[in-house]
């Protein structure tokens, strides 16, 4: 056992770290260490430079552009970025739609729809989950009946994370209603143009829009666009969630947001000393610390595990949204009565009207309502733990 | 020893509850957020003409002389309604504040005003590095021939760029953090050197960043006493700390309704989600937060007119700290348990948590009424 | 609404405290408060003092030999005697099969077993529950069958606590396996030196013997020993089981110990200083404190209520046993490493050997191993919880 | 970066399993900690056999050469069984403290010893008054034309009842609290002055209380520097604690695996009682707290040779804090499902959760090691 990363891996933290120094345009780090709003200019620039660097996808393997690093590599690339504040890469199209087209898909998808994955030109929808459906995926009701060399799809997808800026939607629909729930389902790629589509926002609690309805009124698909064959569409998107056996915990999201909680705690007052200097509040930050500290440790140990992906990601997801939870929870507990404000255009680049407080405060509450979502989407907490009941425990 | 309501009190909690169910429906509440006035004149009017705003002055000033538990059973009935008026800034902390430490002819000239629906006022008091500090108070009132003059900086003034009058404390001897020291007083809003700049709030209600800039008043008006106003502050505080607590009750209710409409609705893996045990129990642990909330709201408003300090803070920052406490399991747990749909702006549950996180934050969040009680236990024993 | 007793409670809590002063034996006191054992002789002494006082009984009205007290002038009673250290009277005999008795007993049964409960001279076990019945308590498996004018029962009872003491048991027998589990149970009071009854100690975790097994084999029990109708007992079970509405929630008792536990905190040492000033520990104790109050509070809204007793009682036992659990929790942790030493003689009057640091340590940590039965016997809080959601919440 | 066991590693862990499973059982166990000796002279000595007493100690002095991974696995399995003996009293506190800080001729004379079972050792450096606080140190130690005179009282003192020698801390010099001024003792047991009280504690260990009156030992009984001891304490007690860490993995696992059988066997209503979905989380939640507490065992063992000062705290305080939390979370649900059952000296259960307790108290509990790290993130931030 020896908990060192090796003098190779050391070696590549510090090439990506000085890439991220030369590379990473300080606007776009400023703004995202401070929770500030993005453009999608800003993500699509970024993505540009990574794959300049021909690290556009860091978990891909090389015959697709990828980099071909270990899992290891992967881990420590990420928390570098988001130690940088290097914003975060779409996971729709380069971890999630990717994966199952590298590995189910058709030479003619795979040329089709990597390279603008890659290049970041392309943006990736899910099209998962179905409104009254939650963590009950297998119940879907969107339909797509073949008619000649094209399904048509009608039914309803919903929580379509940036679906707004989605010209892909890859989703899962029912071929056959004649087989139990989870066999007649087929894995499509729809292109977002094709009429009969129709995008409607869903704004959260924090008021923002970063999901989306996706209605299908007869939409019109070639069959070549199904990935893999016809009524097994549930095995590959079983493959995608498993797929993923660390990237739940988001340690190094995490830790990023870890240090930017200390700075807060160093710059926000109480009573005219630092919060920091505070003992109760510092003791719930050294308590987090510790959290994430053993969080991080268990990934690692899930990594170097010789044995395949299993239900440990359950763990990983349970712990990695509740420190993820607690961490902005905290950052808007730091900032008291200044987080009250709501002050939407102060998220914008280029804002220079009045702040309520210091900027620490403008994110604060916003953040900490859309984090909810965490333990809720993507397989509640909930169902997280009857999976480690029945499938660790053995209950 | 009795915790039933009066006669009067079960008929103002019955007509207001009616008034709000039938008047302030979610989507007339949305379309008043979406004006952005930050307070609805026909509501307002409708809540003196029930006769609301003059419930807790004396009589002699228009008023029907209730106590802490009136302001607690409209708050709380408030919060089941997630009303945004500028009740506890224009009733509660700067009526009860002129109520509790102004003149005769302060009174006079405020208290009716209040009470008819035509003034609507704030309190301007924390500061930027202050945090929850009461006594941190950097705003300087010269004492100049014509009165004083004041210059500084207040934060997270509620409803403040609403008010046509505005009570600010500010420093005229001591350092800094000395509860000696502070005066009180009463500021038009319109006075020359007065900016107000005002903020929605997250969850529908308005705050304000209020700069004073050599602005002039006279002596008189000063509530109660040059340099020994931090009592008086510090009970107008209390008792918006006793009816946020009692709004935060009735927000809890309203969320352990919601939760329990919505689970037995849903339906997941063909059976309604209120069926899994699991759930069932996070319920309980709401329904048993939201009963002790009650417990502490009803202490927190029988003690917020005492003037045993204290008696008084201990209640009301034992209060605080467990309504905070639960408000955060409650609000949490409620979103939680709708699921997707409890990260929406659609659903009542949101707003409701997004109300119950504002109100731990304002007037001390958990951890400062903790370190309340838990040092005032150390003076206690020493 | 008004939180304030009224003078005449004023005056009646004055009248029980002087009572405490002049009547309450020191040596009694003394050892109570500091929580080491007591003889059989001390509870005895005490039930004789306050029976002589006209006050046996608290809980019981007038006609019966009780003090007629309302709820609040009990729970006053309660508070005083726990704050002044008197001993815990015996529940089993005074507050759980006298209101039965009185309720559906004959008048040969009153006339028979009331005055001893009073007077303290004999003594009550409760046979309710059995090996691997837990919280299901229909589910008993003890017989009674009829043979002339005796019935003769055959079976076991467990959690019998102070059983080794009993004179007399209450128990809870089938006398008929024809019909549904709840309605072939019949309430029987067998004296324990009948022939046929065996008494086993369970030694609990903390090394002490409270509980037992109660064996009965052929044990001859008078017909006329039987309270109420046969196969009836159920009911007469379950007026029992809700007849209190506020004693889960111990308030009088853990006013005491939150009282003795500040004291430990004022005594106990860290680094040389008091651990009350330590403001961590203080903060936990100030918690527990509000969360002690918001029960006191609670209890009272339920006394004062005047709907009957409800559910409510449920949210009491499950506060009640969390913050008793937790007080005997601290109390250890105030302790520190001095916990760990085991002297159970040190429990007893007139030890004189030594100690592992102060009496405060003695009784700590098997205090807390022992407070573990709190949430688990009566009822388990999982149990509770199930209640209130299906009786408070309808679901 | 690596988390596999080596194959040596992987051998010691199934025959010190084999043997526990086979000749460490409950009844045994039983007997053992009944008899009051607060050894087993067979136990001990076929551990000695199994070379695990020597594993941890160079080799030149009969030792393996292991490491703090070396000495996590065996106290993980001491916690799987709840083993009493002298281990950590022995061969991680004395025998690692001699190690890192003796001379050659004391390593020499007591290493072997220790090694082949012979020698049985203590640190007493508890004070009353100290609480978890290690430089608070009153015993004083004087130097005169015989070496030291030692006078003072030690408590906490695991296994001291049973040891042959112990190692005592002194203050030389400096004020009862500082770092400075402390001296680590090498002091028979037998030694003229000594004075050992031996108490059971609730969990079958045994602790004493030692009383030094006009103890006369030489200046080759000094370990290390005079003055200079505390680095060597602290260092000492981090791997106790390292150590303590593991054994409450051990124990926490033996809880889960208790808990899933007897949920899995008890029928209530007519099913097992792991059917109801609240306990099914409940055992959830435990095992994620095992899998935590797991992790930082690692880290802590890792971590516990390490001569870099605050790298080392930081990973020992925060596996403590997280393991105690985690000790208790799993000790009281493991006991609570059990029912009944697991408040009774029969059950398996109630005697993890009695050891379970005593390892928080041991060596801090968890606000002590949340208040060592809360406290650096200040000096850190400096």
């Amino acid at each position: 056992m020896d908990l060192n990363y090796t003098s190779e891996q050391e070696a590549f933290r510090q090439e990506v770290r000085q890439f991220l120094q030369d590379q990473l345009p300080d606007d776009i780090s400023e703004r995202t260490q401070k929770r500030l709003r993005l453009t999608k200019d800003m993500i699509v620039r970024w993505q540009q430079i990574l794959h300049k660097q021909g690290w556009g996808a860091s978990t891909w393997p090389k015959e697709f552009g990828g980099t071909g690093w270990s899992e290891v590599e992967q881990l420590i690339f990420e928390e570098e970025c988001a130690l940088a504040g290097a914003p975060r890469q779409l996971d729709f199209g380069l971890r999630m739609v990717a994966p199952v087209i590298m590995k189910f898909g058709s030479q003619e998808q795979k040329g089709q729809h990597l390279p603008g994955i890659l290049d970041g030109s392309v943006w990736w929808s899910q099209g998962y989950s179905e409104p009254g459906a939650g963590s009950d995926l297998a119940s879907l009701r969107t339909t797509a009946e073949r008619e000649g060399d094209h399904y048509i799809v009608n039914g309803q997808k919903t929580w379509t994370t940036l679906g707004q800026y989605g010209d892909w939607i890859f989703c899962l629909v029912r071929t056959n209603k004649e087989v139990k729930a989870q066999e007649g389902i087929s894995f499509l790629l729809i292109d977002m143009k094709t009429p009969g589509i129709d995008v409607k926002p869903i704004i959260m609690l924090d008021g923002e829009h970063e999901i989306n309805d996706v209605f299908f009124d007869n939409v019109k698909v070639p069959v070549e666009n199904r990935v893999g064959e016809e009524d097994k569409g549930w095995t590959y998107a079983k493959y995608l969630l498993g797929h993923e056996r660390t990237g739940l915990a988001n340690v190094g999201q995490w830790k990023a947001m870890m240090r930017r909680l200390k700075e807060i705690a160093r710059q926000e007052q109480d009573d005219g000393h630092a919060i920091i200097e505070n003992p109760r509040f510092r003791d719930r930050l050294a308590q987090l610390d510790a959290e994430l500290r053993a969080l991080e440790v268990t990934v690692l140990r899930v990594l170097t595990n010789s044995s395949g992906p299993g239900p440990e990601a359950s763990i990983l997801k349970i712990r990695g949204t509740e420190i993820g939870q607690r961490l902005f929870e905290l950052a808007m507990e730091a900032t008291g009565q200044d987080a009250l404000a709501h002050i939407p255009d102060a998220l914008e680049p280029d804002y220079d009207g009045p702040l309520a407080g210091s900027m620490n405060a403008t994110p604060a509450a916003g953040d900490y309502f859309n984090m909810r979502k965490l333990s809720i989407f993507g397989g509640s907490n909930e169902i997280q733990r009857n999976i480690i009941s029945k499938l660790v425990l053995g209950l | 020893m009795n915790f039933e309501l009066t006669e009067e009190q079960q008929m103002l909690q019955d007509s207001l509850r009616r008034f709000l169910a039938n008047e302030y429906t979610f989507e007339k509440r949305r379309k008043i957020i979406e004006s952005g006035q930050g307070t609805d004149a026909g509501t307002w009017q409708a809540l003196a003409e029930m006769g609301l705003l003059a419930f807790t002055f004396p009589e002699e000033y228009d008023g029907l002389g209730g106590n802490g538990i009136d302001t607690m059973l409209v708050m709380e009935s408030f919060g089941r309604a997630l009303v945004t008026e500028p009740y506890l800034a224009t009733v509660v902390l700067a009526g009860g504040l002129v109520r509790d430490a102004g003149s005769d002819a302060q009174k006079q000239a405020i208290l009716p005003a209040i009470a008819s629906g035509e003034k609507l006022m704030a309190l301007a008091t924390y500061e930027h590095g202050a945090r929850y500090s009461l006594a941190h108070i950097n705003t300087q009132a010269k004492n100049n021939s014509g009165g004083y003059e004041l210059n500084g900086t207040k934060t997270a003034v509620i409803h403040g760029g609403q008010a046509s009058q505005l009570i600010v404390s500010a420093r005229t001897s001591g350092d800094t953090r000395s509860e000696d020291g502070i005066t009180l007083f009463l500021v038009d809003a319109n006075a020359s050197g007065v900016s107000i700049t005002d903020f929605a709030t997250h969850d529908g209600f308005r705050t304000a960043e209020i700069n004073l800039n050599d602005v002039q008043v006279t002596a008189d008006a000063v509530i109660g006493k040059a340099d020994q106003g931090f009592a008086a502050l510090e009970k107008a505080i209390d008792q918006g700390i006793a009816a946020l607590c009692a709004e935060a009750v009735g927000a809890m209710d309203a969320m352990m309704e919601a939760t329990l409409e919505y689970t037995q609705t849903r339906k997941q893996f063909g059976t309604p989600i209120s069926r899994f045990q699991v759930l069932q129990h996070s319920m309980a642990d709401m329904f048993i937060q939201a009963q002790q909330g009650r417990s502490m709201s009803i202490l927190a408003a029988d003690s917020a007119d005492s003037d045993d300090r204290d008696a008084r803070r201990e209640s009301i920052s034992q209060a605080k700290l467990l309504i905070n406490q639960g408000a955060r399991e409650v609000g949490q747990s409620g979103v939680q348990l709708h699921g997707g749909m409890g990260v929406t702006d659609e659903m009542w549950a949101a707003h409701l948590f997004k109300r119950l996180t504002m109100i731990n934050l304002l007037f001390g969040d958990a951890d400062h009424h903790l370190s309340k009680v838990s040092d005032a236990l150390l003076t206690k024993m020493a």
